[in-house]
């Protein structure tokens, strides 16, 4: 049997969506399957209409689904909104009690009515425990074994102490029990739990970056919180203490770069989280970066812009303004995780690529990447290496007279802490000597700024191709970076087993290219077609103005909303490609 | 020990580009005689400055720097401080640069109150850019570029750290080294972030506020019998700019929850370096994540 | 006239994001009122405001309104006042868009005294990030973020302003809507820079500062005969937060060297787009470069 | 007779070189010559070594030149350090008295001992004379009519009152009889004015933008102190009482964009000033002007980076940091003047298209052009408009409801200004509707995002074509922007005259790039060799991905210095071209 079976959750801010698709997810998880969980947040705290998605599926999946084959209303307006995206059939479930009209007939869906506040106020004697009857009723309507969900709240709760967890089991068995009896067939949908030692955990890309600086050795996070990276900020400053990690909160963004740099050049392997418009107050201090060539990870979750733009959102768009930010010229390097499990072992890249090239480098993430959760295998910590690339107390003690920007032949100079001999490091934002003493002649100045950008040489021997996915002959091959790595994927998958030849060329290491590589690549395939989330084609320019290639067919989108690989196939129709 | 040590550790090849004359100078001397009377060595301190003429004095003590960015000296030290306590930190740069575009930094500095130095050259003037007003620029003074004189009210760097309860708040003058050396030891022999105001005289620039111009202004708060714990006294005096300006310590907390930065993150007995260590293990942490 | 205005001029037909029970509401009630009783018409409005919350508001209030960057209200307010200064204009947002982004911009405007109202919605919390300490944040609050308390001492945007000689500073209650709507009319009548900073319950995200939290504190320093023009006086009130908190009318500064910005670069009795016609001679400044 | 003569004056900074070139400068322009004096500066105020330099053409001239007819040496470094740049027979005056020690044999030059010193002592009282001795010895040296200087020192010094012009002219005038007595052929080099009415002024690229943002109709202009642009803002404020312009030095570059944002928003024509440190921290409100659609120009003078670099230097360093600069996407204008005539006409043109299309437009100069100062005609003022795009009050009662953001074919809505009517205008930084209020659906995010970037279309179609200059068959094209017209014109014009065929394209108008037009002009030309002040060839980059032209070869510089013909010339024979 295959399992692709899509929970639509809808209500106000505040109502605790994220709580039922949590509890959800780690229930299938736990039961084997692959669980994807996506949000759509207003900019607010309480009231609108948010929703969550939570996707099971036997398939890996990194993707939301356009169809809806279970809707949770929590309000009415889940039923307005969310009425055209239900397959036949698909049962609606609400408390008829706490939603006060309901303006869709029931022709293609049906309403499954559970009281879930009397239930919980029944059962439990408070509706806070409303949630849970509701999860509940779901993974009964699924004829899912319960004891799953039981776990899952038990460890949910822990904390809160037992009653807390028994009132909470209790309701969710209220709510399952409930469903099996009043449901017509019983089951609406029969999803068997598969296996109980999965090792696969369920992360979004916050928590996988946070889990990624972890243990790639960050000692220091400055930021000024930002969504959709303040995720990543608190994942980590909740496990700060463990780690002997510090977590500043700054009073600006320009202090937070500013900060993580004054960190580094003092030797704690630093980061910054923050969004575009915190970037664009740190873009000096990445010149600062670049011409003292101090390592630093700038962690930038990407949402619509300009300005405030749509802040709980997600886009592609800040691409060409990292690649560019900051006056003058000076190595950096762009990596773009295409879901959790690659962010993770990009971070530990992040840092050590910082370290070794004493660059600044950036995660570039986004809203869809940042706030989903994705179903991964257990990180793999054999071949995480921290690499720091500082001179040792011997190395130190060997050297005679120490110079900071020292000419080598690759551009990186040998770098010591200040404080960690009697050698003395000195750094300057101005155009300086080898050791660090401002220095304007025009003979010191084509050597230093040559020097820094020899380190793009080795630099661009670090990144690896991008990933190349579908059969090799293939009519059409989509061309990705970042995020949309999933519903790409799901899109070739889709149209492979449909017999169209498809296939993808996926960068997720996107700044510097390696042009050769690139081109060897991409420059006998048939009709690329690029897929942006932004309206520009920010990737399309880089890919030409750095190898050449030209894509002159994409698919864009620009809404706010991540790509579903329903959307590229529907786009393909409309191009008439299939 | 302190016999040995010369005040020349202090010096370096670099050639000064102030020009003759200037109150930064005897800031220069003041400082290195402070190092040197505290016996610190050069290893041992981190001097970060923003960018102006006060900015550059970091270039010209022997010791390790970060000569950062305009306005934000202030960040910068208080990371490097964060991650390596054991170091001597001092912040230093001009009028403009910590109060003008370091502004945000130097009134959230005071509240975080990392163990740090503060020095201000307050020649209130832009000397680099050449003789634009700065936020301390008396009212009505008249530069290049405001004609018809100077129309903010200056800022108050005093009055505003003793308002945020700053750990320690003086303030020197160019002219008097002797004081100025004793001010500055006691500001970096303090436990806590110390704000050390210079009044500077900028000999190209400030034609207002001239050596004779403090000269004839100035006045030692310990000849008044001032006393540093009492934050109402410290204020009515940080106001006094004008016929009469005060000198000296003018606010010294020693309130028990004023706790360095380091203290409140636990770091102040150990650099975070040697602390943490590589082997990061998040067996653990991934487990909570089924 | 007044009898003709009514308070729904100032309604929109927005919904209104705040949640249920917060502070915000009857901050917006208080303003709207000030506006209804001092007979101010919609077009003669500019509200302006930053990221957050608070800075929302220009969006419920019938007026032109300018919702710019996180941090950055008091800029635009200023400018838009300089160049218009027929426009009543008022600048809003979070104690976190006004004291820590935008922290720069306060100290500074005050040093410039335009003719502009500055309301800060003081929830001492980070709202719509959903809860990290702000820069009033009391010391050791524990937040999401802040799990073993917060370690940076609060931020006293009342000390820093009297400190700064700022010409008008008071505190509100959203607690106390009568005493709240006629310190807004005041400071929105005072000519000059006026600070209104509200405590304001976040009652999703701040459980320490409750409504119970404040009310229990909050005395008005009206009844305690408190002199506005006693600068001392008002900083020492300003220091009082804790057991007993002051609100009203700390300081008014009425000396004569205050101008407004307005006054001082000579806009204030009429708009600089009505002053300057686009007929410019530059003939006369050509002939200096012979 | 064909004048070309290039005197250096050396010295530390504060002894007086500008007062010293400037008075040389409209001495020979008064004079009917073409006058071009370019400095360098250290970033001290006094000491060091700095230099400038005064040619004297009777053709046009925008460029140094490499070797030194007349060197003034005000110090010993001037001799060290510009020994190799003398021409055979090259007299270094100096006063023996003043100069520690002359390390450099005369073999080819010959000294001149002024005694400046002595002379201003002697004649006027006072050694601050000796500037004008120095001045008046090498008018003398010229065999040069003395009354020209005479009136330019009347002219500089008339507001110190008669003496001091007196004790300046008799000062000069000794200086020039010593010279013509004690040289040993009384003239060194013979200039002889030739026209008195020459309608030309001597201006820097700071001055020039100055005017035309004066004569262009700014109202308000911010900024915060930043080398090498506020030359520009100090000439605007000196003028600021006469038109009714505000200036307003800001607490940093973030209040002086917001500032300029909210000015122009009330109604102001408004303007900031920067260098690319200071433009860093203005990337935010730039997203600002894009999506609340508020005309803004920045000028932005380059120095080079990153970070601090050398301030006072010059370098086109930021070319693709503003194109990208600020999350999100939105239109955005960038003007390159060429020289200071250009830099006029530009800035006038970037004010009407900030109003028109209601965007932020770049004025992108150098510290070259800013400090330089060329010889222009006097700018015509009869085709200055100044155009507002703004609502009158009349238009403004005939609407029913005022909507800023009405949706266009155009992409441009009709603007209306608080206050001026009873309609409420409403801007906001989130993605609004069209009244401006905020508004998160994907629906209205289309329409808006759309809207806005539908400008561009308008936008590109007002952007002038590149100016085409030499031979029109050539076997050589040089290709550059912005500040480098003036030595790869002059280097054309050399090797014409040496019967090579060569030609420039030179882009001054740089973005958007109007890609059809651009092509047509370039693509048929043979060997393109792009010539830019910078280290990666931005605008090289910038023209293929947004034309597909690939210009292979380049002469890049990125020393701090600016071109001369000479270097590009050196450089064609290094690379074999000639
Ligand atoms: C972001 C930025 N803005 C502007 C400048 C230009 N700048 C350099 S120093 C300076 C001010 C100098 O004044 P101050 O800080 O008082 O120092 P001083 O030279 O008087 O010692 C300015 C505006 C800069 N380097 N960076
Ligand atoms: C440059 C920038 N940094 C960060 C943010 C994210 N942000 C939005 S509102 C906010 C703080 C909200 O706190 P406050 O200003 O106190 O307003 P409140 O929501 O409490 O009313 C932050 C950090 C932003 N919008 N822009
Ligand atoms: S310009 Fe002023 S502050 Fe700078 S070195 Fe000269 S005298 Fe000192
Ligand atoms: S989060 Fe707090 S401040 Fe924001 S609306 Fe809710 S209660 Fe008010
Ligand atoms: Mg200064
Ligand atoms: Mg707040």
């Amino acid at each position: 049997m295959s399992v692709d079976f899509n929970i639509k959750i809808g209500g106000e801010a505040g109502q605790g969506l994220q709580t039922i698709s949590s509890a959800l997810a780690k229930t299938f998880l736990n039961g084997g399957y692959n669980v994807f969980v996506s949000h759509f947040f207003l900019s607010r705290i309480r009231g609108g209409h948010n929703f969550s998605e939570v996707r099971i599926s036997d398939e890996q999946i990194n993707s939301k689904k356009n169809s809806v084959d279970l809707l949770v209303a929590l309000d009415a307006k889940s039923i307005e909104h969310h009425y055209d995206e239900l397959n036949e059939g698909t049962v609606i479930v609400l408390d008829i009690n706490s939603i006060e009209s309901i303006t869709k007939e029931a022709d293609d869906a049906s309403y499954f009515d559970v009281p879930f506040t009397d239930i919980a106020k029944d059962i439990s004697g408070h509706k806070i425990y409303s949630n849970s009857v509701a999860t509940g009723a779901i993974v009964g309507l699924l004829c899912y074994e319960f004891q799953y969900l039981a776990d899952v709240l038990t460890r949910a709760f822990e904390s809160k102490g037992d009653d807390i967890v028994q009132n909470n089991i209790n309701a969710a068995k209220a709510g399952y029990d409930y469903a099996q009896e009043n449901y017509a067939t019983q089951c609406y949908h029969m999803v068997i739990p598969k296996d109980k030692t999965t090792n696969k955990i369920l992360v979004t890309g916050n928590e996988a970056i946070g889990l990624g600086a972890i243990s790639g050795g960050l000692q220091f996070l400055s930021a000024y919180p930002m969504s959709p990276s303040t995720g990543a900020m608190l994942y980590i400053a909740d496990n700060a203490d463990k780690f002997n990690i510090i977590v500043e909160q700054a009073e600006d963004e320009i202090a937070a770069l500013n900060m993580a740099i004054g960190a580094s050049f003092a030797g704690a392997r630093s980061m910054v989280t923050t969004s575009g418009g915190g970037f664009a107050l740190m873009a000096e201090a990445l010149g600062l970066a670049g011409i003292t060539e101090t390592p630093v990870v700038i962690y930038l979750a990407q949402r619509p812009g300009p300005a405030t733009g749509l802040p709980t959102m997600t886009e592609q768009g800040d691409l060409q303004f990292v690649i560019n930010a900051s006056q003058g010229e000076f190595p950096r390097c762009v990596l773009a995780p295409m879901n959790p499990k690659d962010a993770f072992y990009l971070t530990v890249k992040a840092f050590n690529i910082a370290a070794k090239y004493q660059i600044p480098v950036f995660l570039l993430g986004d809203q869809y990447l940042a706030d989903s959760s994705f179903t991964v295998p257990i990180f793999d910590q054999d071949n995480i290496d921290v690499e720091h690339w500082v001179l040792s107390s011997e190395e130190l003690d060997e050297i005679e007279e120490y110079k900071r920007y020292l000419i080598t032949e690759s551009g990186i100079s040998p770098r010591a802490l200040p404080g960690s001999s009697k050698h003395l490091v000195c750094a300057d934002s101005d155009e300086h000597d080898e050791y660090g003493h401002i220095d304007q002649t025009i003979e010191n100045r084509i050597k230093m700024n040559s020097k820094r950008l020899k380190k793009n040489e080795g630099l661009v021997k670090e990144i690896f191709p991008p990933l190349e996915y579908g059969s090799n002959d293939s009519d059409i091959t989509f061309v990705g970076w970042g995020s949309t790595y999933g519903p790409i994927k799901e899109a070739v998958d889709t149209l492979t087993k449909k017999g169209y030849h498809v296939n993808m060329v996926h960068f997720n290491e996107v700044y510097p290219l390696p042009q050769e590589t690139v081109t060897s690549i991409l420059k006998d395939k048939n009709s690329l077609i690029a897929i942006e989330n932004n309206a520009t084609g920010q990737f399309t320019k880089l890919l030409y103005s750095e190898t050449g290639i030209k894509i002159s067919q994409s698919i864009l989108r620009f809404d706010g909303l991540p790509f579903t690989a329903d959307n590229i196939i529907g786009k393909l129709h409309d191009m008439e490609m299939i | 020990m302190s016999k040995h040590i010369q005040p020349q550790l202090f010096d370096t090849n670099q050639e000064i580009e102030w020009c003759p004359g200037c109150g930064n100078f005897n800031i220069l001397k003041a400082l290195k005689r402070a190092f040197t009377e505290l016996e610190k060595k050069p290893e041992e301190l981190l001097l970060c400055s923003g960018i102006g003429q006060a900015a550059k004095l970091p270039h010209y003590i022997n010791s390790n720097i970060y000569n950062g960015l305009h306005g934000r000296a202030l960040p910068i030290a208080t990371a490097a401080k964060i991650v390596n306590s054991e170091l001597t930190v001092i912040a230093i740069g001009g009028d403009g640069d910590m109060y003008g575009e370091g502004g945000n930094h130097f009134i959230h500095t005071i509240r975080r109150n990392p163990n740090i130095t503060m020095i201000a050259h307050d020649n209130q003037i832009y000397g680099l850019t050449k003789g634009q007003a700065s936020p301390t620029s008396n009212f009505g003074m008249i530069t290049k570029l405001q004609k018809h004189g100077v129309i903010n009210r200056p800022f108050n760097p005093l009055s505003v750290a003793i308002g945020l309860n700053c750990s320690f708040v003086s303030r020197g003058f160019a002219g008097n080294i002797e004081q100025l050396t004793s001010i500055l030891k006691k500001a970096i022999l303090h436990k806590g972030f110390a704000l050390v105001d210079i009044l500077q005289p900028c000999v190209t620039f400030n034609k207002l506020n001239t050596y004779k111009w403090y000269q004839e202004r100035v006045y030692n708060l310990d000849d008044e019998g001032h006393d540093p714990h009492d934050q109402q006294e410290a204020f009515r005096k940080s106001l006094e700019f004008g016929d009469k300006i005060p000198t000296g310590i003018f606010y010294e907390n020693k309130e028990n929850y004023l706790n360095t930065y380091e203290q409140n993150v636990g770091v102040d007995d150990q650099a975070l370096t040697k602390k943490s260590d590589d082997s990061r293990d998040i067996t653990a942490l991934m487990l909570e994540f089924t």
